[in-house]
């Protein structure tokens, strides 16, 4: 079949079909979310709804920052050290410098931004992987930040920075709509603007995209750049939620990280990214783990059956995916198939 | 390529073998250190470090198997915790005579690597999420078995087994230079090894081949899950008590090593030697940080720099033996 | 061992790419498959060799019904193939490639020796200069694909499939290789033989299957019965159109680029050459003269060490290949098209529209799909290209298909001087047609072309000069005539220079 | 009463093993209808924190709580106060300004304080020590580096300090930077503090394999190790915690608060830490040869005396 203008939007596969993977994962969210609220009614009491939607936000930026950088195919194993210095450098400006609120947040971003970018650079121009670098540099960021600080807590924040940390808007954290909002900026950035297509181009294959006129370099500093200005912002989003700033934040963040874009459908080789994936795949985990907390699974268990729901998720949502492949192909000729197989 | 290795001198042949600028790094940092510390080069100290070097190799080598063939082992630690606390309670509890208790051990490290294995193939997921879903339920069962504490009553002969040296050479350091001397003939003269670095190589040319990709890629997963035991073995003689916290800081390191070392992410590419020859340069630096007295504030700090300081030693090494 | 296809069937989202297909593959015969691209060819071989489950019909060998499950099956069975997309792991050496589904061992313990020894055997069949101890990564394309056939022809198999084995070598590892077929086929091998080189065919086929949009056009008909006008009618439905350059009259008077005693970081030595606005301008050479090195040094993804380049009159220093297409609307397409043209996994609409997005992103930088498909979508019709949709990823199109894609992508770019790196290895005949009008076209319109391939008839439809590139260095320039005959002379006289008349130069004159 | 207590600590550590016994006894001697021990699944602030918000929605009316990090719990603490939901800091403290009703535990500061000058004193007042602390960005950390020193620097001069060692507590880590050190300056240092669990065993167990009785350790905390250590002679001393007593007098008094019947006096003789104001001292005592064997009994005493006496001393009761 040639192409033909009519047949194009016929032929293209529909919203409903690409979106299929995330449809998959939202199913098992509701499916986790049915099974929680009737076993554990206490998992939809507005308190819980509100812890929930707090530590979500939190997880979902974080996953998005190193979405970003796994969009070029690489790695940022330095994102929870870019996160502490962006946390103690508002801590500073807010309780030893006395800037407003705004000025040291703004100025804490630029620095995780900056943070980013130097991995970025170095990498670019070193040509060295992007995971040694980061490995190297988080320690670096680590170390001069408890050289600087002396691993002090910065506790006298101005109090604003705990209410809003307190903030409820119904049963759901504000912080979840600075999430969310991040999310959307980042839909535009990869699916409208040319800079995100880059970036992914790049990532799929930097030969290719290099020969195509693609600065491939300077698309992979750009999303450092931006994978450091979210850890910065995972990292004011705990000050707010802590109400101080703590050089212990962003050691626990690495596999979180990763856990959520993958689960959404990111690709680990580069190349694809989905937004709306991270968020449901952080919601996935965040889901999991409040509700067997709710639901008082033993103590000390509770890690190996958060390992085995998620086992089960996955594979739930892979035989899903193979089961509807598989619907798909057989609508078009399934009788023939049928008499193709026996034979 | 064939031209360059026939009449060159043995300087450039040294820097176009992969872990020459290891070596070179390691040799700046002994001659720095012995000058910098009189203690640095005394048997104990030598003992001590050639002793921290045992357990960090043979995690490396678990994940370096799995490097090998393009996946990850996200499980090492949580499935050498499993081990330790099994070999533990098996020699505490059940009064299990040593080697049945290792045997058991290995064995129960190879079936968590086989389960990983199967459950990669069989179901198509990233072995990336099948090896994070798995860790946490492999520290799940360690604490629900132990409820964080450790097995404290082990056979004397095992514990021994940890601390006793001949000079400066500790007891424990026997099984990873064994284990290093087969991994290396094994990748590179027996058919599985060759399969396996085939398969990550390029996993659909060894499928044509008639290589079978997934049984090869079940076998590095069992081989990275049985090494994770021996590890974990070895930590527990070497820290005299079966910790459930032994494994939940191999991470990083894990990776560190074999990439350090030159291994791709994308798989096929991995090296023995320069694995080892990683591990050696980081025990030496955090040696050296103890050694050196450095400020608590500074110590990540130096760390980060060094590791940065190889790896640059290294890019600087790749680029003199392209030119040359 | 006698092959039977009966009723074979295949699909793919959106494409049934086989339906119904029967034929036969007897022992001692070569029996050629020919198509269109994306007729299904490399499809049925993917079947035939365990790594594709056909959804109708089955195989039967020797009249017995098989199920591969896996390649191994096939190749237990007697089955060897050269795919159509490279298959070598990069980090092993040339002779442990070839050896790689049995390697010889001692006790267990791989015998590298032997597997050297071994595969210096089945290389010297077609090659003997290649070193079995090399790594492959450090192989050129070329040499990449013999050492396919030499590992294919390891396995010592009663059926030998190959998939376009002479795309991208040159005449004389080609006759190398059809003199080791010529001998298979004596053996009372089978061997199954797809190229879209209709010479080739007709020089060593003894039947011909055609496929046509999944289906069977001609099955086994005794290549005495066919002619060149046959196949092709077979292939395509109707008549051979064959590219009509029509009086090209160049105005030199304007040089667009010009290189002045050029040295490159590759090697290049003393590269003069002036390109016309308009201008076709060919490069030929064998394997490894340095023709793609040298385009890689113009548009800034190599450097030129010393001499000058000028473009439109001005010297330049190309930096990177970003500056070279938006600052000097200069490109070029890559020879190896999946590692360096296109991006496989992501949509022809994508792959397109890469060059030119910072173009046609609003002026809030902003770009929709639907800008991306106004753009594309013409394209991707003017060449025909065969797919469901534009939103197709590009790595599950057929070759050819790929090839138009990664055209379509420059003609998007609009840039001023094109350097084309073999345009149609691989290409159907009435895709090559297609292509060949396009860059008449293109250059028509004012686009300058700097062409490199290594199939002298398409260089002598196309090009209006020719330069000849010899290891690293130009050996001549010739005008054009548009005479086959003494135009090859000409050419390999150039580049056989001072030394005796080489099979090479034979094999391309019979051609 | 009716009330649902929780004791939590950081995460699973065997320090807090003896808090889920301490929690039945209470729950039994005092007549509380639940006081459960409760583990995050890792030591990490915000798994504890969600396994906190967790409870709180199945119905539990008080907490006790192990900071996972001194400051950060606070913000938790504000919420479940806001929520009426009395909460008290067990073993460690929090950080003030804390919703926290009063802090039951070690004073971290006085500890290793304590720890330290029973060290000098087994070293004859003079030579040079080693610090062994834990995770450098845990603040109390920077609080026991603090008071290592305050000791030291009381013996003007006679004992110096070698070094911090931080980040020893993870097993593996301890083992190798503690050995590190025993092979770099085994025949320099005299005397080694730990304030940390898993360093005071590694070094215990160290020392043991190295055959040293000349440098001097003085650990924390009372594993099997180290009193083994103590006994035969490797090891001078450790300061015993009270995690049962912390347990137990925690719930009882949680219970008290939670019913409402009981409010934390404001002018109660607290003790002043540097972390906080409401401070009181559940016991810290140094395990040497001569109390090895019956350590257990006095910690007991103390427990008692602080349960008895606490009502009068700290709380308002209607
Ligand atoms: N893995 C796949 N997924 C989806 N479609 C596919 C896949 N492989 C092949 N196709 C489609 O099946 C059809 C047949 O492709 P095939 O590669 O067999 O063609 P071909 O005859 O070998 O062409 P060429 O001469 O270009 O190599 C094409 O339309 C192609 O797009
Ligand atoms: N026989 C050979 N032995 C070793 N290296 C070779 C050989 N032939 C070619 N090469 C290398 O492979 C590369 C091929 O060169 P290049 O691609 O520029 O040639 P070309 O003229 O474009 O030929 P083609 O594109 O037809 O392969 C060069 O780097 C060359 O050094
Ligand atoms: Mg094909
Ligand atoms: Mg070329």
């Amino acid at each position: 079949m040639t192409l033909a203008v009519s047949s194009d939007s016929r032929a293209r596969p529909s919203w409903l079909a690409e979106q299929s993977n995330l449809i998959g994962l939202a199913a098992i969210i509701v499916l986790f979310w049915v099974l929680f609220t009737s076993l554990a009614p206490g998992f939809v009491s507005s308190f819980n709804l509100f812890a929930l939607s707090r530590s979500l936000a939190v997880d979902v930026v974080i996953g998005f920052s190193t979405m970003v950088v796994l969009a070029t195919g690489g790695m940022n194993l330095a994102i929870g050290s870019i996160g502490v210095c962006a946390v103690m450098a508002s801590g500073y400006m807010m309780q030893t410098l006395g800037l407003p609120i705004p000025v040291a947040m703004a100025l804490a971003l630029l620095l995780g931004a900056f943070l980013g970018w130097l991995n970025g650079f170095v990498i670019v121009r070193s040509g060295v992987n992007s995971f040694i670098i980061t490995l190297a540099s988080a320690s670096l960021f680590l170390g001069a930040m408890l050289i600087l600080s002396k691993a002090q807590t910065f506790n006298a924040l101005p109090p604003e920075i705990a209410a809003f940390g307190r903030m409820r808007w119904k049963f759901i954290s504000p912080l979840l709509f600075i999430a969310l909002g991040l999310g959307a900026a980042l839909v535009v950035l990869f699916r409208f603007t040319a800079l995100g297509r880059e970036i992914l181009a790049a990532g799929a294959n930097a030969r290719a995209a290099e020969l195509s006129g693609v600065p491939v370099g300077r698309a992979i500093i750009i999303a450092h750049t931006l994978s450091g200005a979210l850890a910065a912002s995972a990292g004011l989003m705990l000050v707010i939620r802590l109400g101080a700033a703590m050089p212990s934040i962003g050691q626990d963040w690495l596999l979180p990280s990763f856990l959520a874009p993958v689960l959404g459908g990111t690709l680990l080789a580069g190349g694809y990214v989905s937004v709306v994936g991270t968020i449901l795949g952080a919601f996935l985990v965040t889901t999991i783990r409040s509700g067997l907390l709710v639901m008082q699974v033993g103590n000390f268990w509770l890690q190996l059956f958060l390992g085995l729901i998620l086992l089960a998720a996955v594979m739930l949502d892979r035989y899903r995916g193979i089961y509807a492949e598989r619907r798909s192909l057989g609508r078009k000729d399934a009788g023939r198939r049928a008499s193709g197989k026996s034979a | 390529m064939s031209t360059m290795t026939r009449n060159t001198t043995f300087g450039q042949r040294f820097l176009a073998n992969e872990w020459s600028a290891l070596a070179i790094a390691i040799a700046i940092g002994l001659v720095t250190l012995a000058v910098l510390s009189p203690a640095f080069l005394t048997e104990f100290n030598l003992y001590v470090m050639l002793r921290s070097f045992c357990v960090v190799l043979i995690v490396a080598f678990a994940q370096m198997l799995t490097l090998a063939v393009g996946q990850m082992n996200l499980s090492v630690g949580a499935l050498g915790g499993l081990v330790a606390i099994a070999v533990g309670g098996m020699m505490e509890k059940w009064g299990f005579p040593v080697p049945v208790a290792i045997l058991c051990g290995l064995a129960i490290g190879a079936a968590g690597g086989l389960i990983n294995g199967l459950l990669t193939v069989r179901t198509g997921i990233n072995g990336f999420i099948i090896t994070l879903a798995t860790a946490s339920a492999f520290t799940g069962i360690n604490l629900g078995i132990t409820e964080s504490i450790p097995f404290y009553n082990l056979p004397a002969s095992f514990v021994a087994f940890g601390t006793e040296r001949f000079y400066a050479l500790p007891y424990l350091l026997l099984p990873p230079v064994l284990i290093a001397i087969a991994l290396a003939f094994f990748l590179a003269r027996t058919v599985p090894g060759r399969q396996l670095l085939a398969v990550g190589g390029n996993p659909q040319a060894a499928e044509l081949s008639g290589i079978p990709r997934d049984r090869v890629i079940v076998m590095a997963h069992t081989l990275s899950g049985l090494l994770a035991g021996a590890a974990a073995i070895l930590a527990v003689a070497q820290l005299g008590s079966a910790q459930p916290t032994i494994g939940a800081d191999w991470l990083l390191m894990s990776f560190a090593a074999p990439i350090i070392g030159g291994a791709a992410l994308t798989g096929g590419h991995i090296s023995v030697a320069a694995t080892a020859l990683a591990v050696v340069l980081i025990v030496i630096i955090q040696n050296g940080m103890v050694l050196a007295k450095v400020d608590p504030y500074w110590v990540q700090f130096l760390l980060g720099a060094l590791i940065l300081a190889a790896v640059g030693l290294n890019r600087l090494r790749a680029v003199r033996a392209g030119g040359a | 061992m006698r092959l039977t296809i009966e009723g074979i069937g295949k699909d793919f989202p959106g494409v049934t790419a086989l339906d119904e297909v029967s034929f036969e593959i007897l022992p001692g015969e070569t029996h050629a498959l020919m198509g269109e691209n994306g007729a299904g060819k490399s499809t049925l071989i993917k079947i035939i060799t365990g790594l594709y489950r056909p959804d109708r019909g089955r195989l039967l060998v020797d009249g017995k019904p098989v199920d591969f499950t896996s390649p191994r099956d096939a190749i237990a069975a007697g089955i060897s193939a050269v795919h159509q997309e490279r298959n070598l792991i990069p980090r092993f050496t040339v002779g442990e490639n070839i050896m790689i589904e049995r390697p010889p061992t001692r006790n267990g313990v791989i015998d590298f020796e032997r597997v050297h020894a071994e595969a210096r055997k089945f290389l010297d069949m077609i090659d003997p200069s290649i070193d079995t101890r090399t790594e492959v990564r450090h192989l050129s394309v070329a040499q990449m694909q013999i050492v396919e056939i030499a590992k294919a022809l390891s396995l010592e198999a009663q059926v030998l499939l190959l998939d376009e084995p002479t795309a991208s070598i040159t005449g004389h590892e080609a006759e190398a290789l059809f003199a080791v077929v010529r001998r298979l086929r004596a053996e009372g091998k089978a061997i199954v033989f797809v190229s879209h080189k209709l010479e080739e065919v007709m020089a060593i086929s003894d039947r011909v299957t055609v496929l046509r949009d999944g289906r069977v056009a001609a099955a086994g008909e005794p290549i005495a019965s066919m002619n060149r006008g046959k196949i092709v009618s077979a292939m395509i439905g109707r008549e051979e159109r064959v590219a009509e350059m029509g009086a090209r009259d160049v105005d030199r008077s304007k040089v667009v680029m010009e290189a002045k005693d050029v040295t490159t970081s590759f090697g290049h030595r003393g590269v003069s050459f002036r390109l016309h606005k308009g201008e076709i301008l060919g490069l030929y050479g064998l394997v490894g003269a340095g023709r793609t090195e040298l385009a890689r040094a113009l548009i800034g993804d190599g450097k030129v060490v010393s001499g000058e380049l000028r473009l439109n009159g001005q010297p330049v220093t190309i930096p990177d290949v970003p500056t070279a297409i938006r600052r000097h609307r200069l490109g070029y397409i890559s020879e190896d098209r999946k590692a360096e043209g296109l991006i496989l996994a992501h949509p022809i609409r994508s792959n397109v529209a890469i060059t030119v997005w910072r173009r046609i992103a609003s002026a809030l930088g902003l770009i929709t799909r639907s800008n991306e498909r106004r753009l594309v979508h013409p394209l991707v019709e003017k060449l025909e290209v065969k797919t469901p949709s534009i939103e197709q990823a590009v790595g599950k199109l057929s070759g050819g298909n790929q090839q138009k894609v990664s055209i379509a992508k420059w003609l998007a770019a609009g840039v001023e001087i094109l350097i084309i790196d073999e345009p149609t290895v691989g290409i159907d005949i009435k895709t090559k047609t297609a292509i060949h009008e396009l860059i008449g076209e293109i250059t028509r319109e004012g686009l300058s072309v700097l062409l490199i391939s290594s199939d002298m008839p398409e260089m002598i439809t196309l090009a209006d000069r020719i330069l000849v590139m010899r290891d690293f260095t130009l050996a001549g320039t010739i005008e054009n005539s548009h005479r086959y005959e003494p135009m090859s002379r000409e050419i390999m006289g150039f580049i056989h220079a001072g030394e005796e008349t080489s099979p090479v130069a034979a094999g391309a004159a019979r051609a | 009463s009716d009330n649902k207590i929780a004791l939590i600590p950081g995460g699973p550590h065997p320090y807090f093993a003896p808090w889920e016994q301490a929690g039945k006894d209470a729950a039994k001697d005092f007549g509380i209808a639940a006081v459960d021990f409760k583990v995050p699944a890792e030591w990490k602030l915000n798994l504890q924190t969600e396994l906190v918000e967790s409870l709180v929605t199945q119905g539990y009316t008080a907490f006790g709580i192990f900071p996972g990090d001194a400051v950060g719990i606070n913000q938790t603490v504000e919420e479940l106060t806001a929520n009426n939901i009395p909460a008290a800091a067990l073993a460690g403290c929090a950080q003030d300004p804390t919703k926290m009703s009063f802090c039951l535990g070690t004073d971290v500061f006085n500890s290793a304080y304590l720890g330290t000058q029973a060290l000098i004193k087994a070293m004859g007042g003079k030579g040079k020590i080693v610090h062994l602390a834990g995770l450098l960005v845990d603040p109390n950390t920077k609080l026991r580096m603090d008071a290592v020193e305050k000791a030291v620097k009381e013996t003007n001069g006679a004992v110096t300090i070698v070094q911090h060692i931080t980040d020893t507590d993870a097993q593996e880590a301890a083992d190798q930077k503690i050995n590190a050190l025993l092979g770099a300056q085994k025949d320099e240092i005299d005397g080694m503090v730990s304030t940390a669990y898993i360093p005071s065993v590694v070094a215990a167990k160290s020392l043991r394999n190295l055959g040293d009785k000349r440098i001097k350790l003085v650990g924390i905390d009372d594993d099997q190790i180290v009193l083994d250590g103590i006994k035969d002679g490797f090891v001078a001393g450790t300061m015993a915690q009270n995690p049962y007593g912390q347990g137990y007098v925690g719930a009882y008094v949680l219970d008290l608060i939670a019913s409402g019947t009981c409010t934390v006096k404001a002018d109660a003789p607290w003790i002043k830490t540097p972390q906080t104001e409401h401070f009181i001292d559940s016991g810290t005592l140094l395990i040497s040869n001569d109390n090895v064997g019956t350590y257990k009994d006095d910690l007991k005493k103390i427990t008692g005396e602080i349960q008895s006496t606490f009502k009068d001393k700290y709380l308002t009761c209607k």
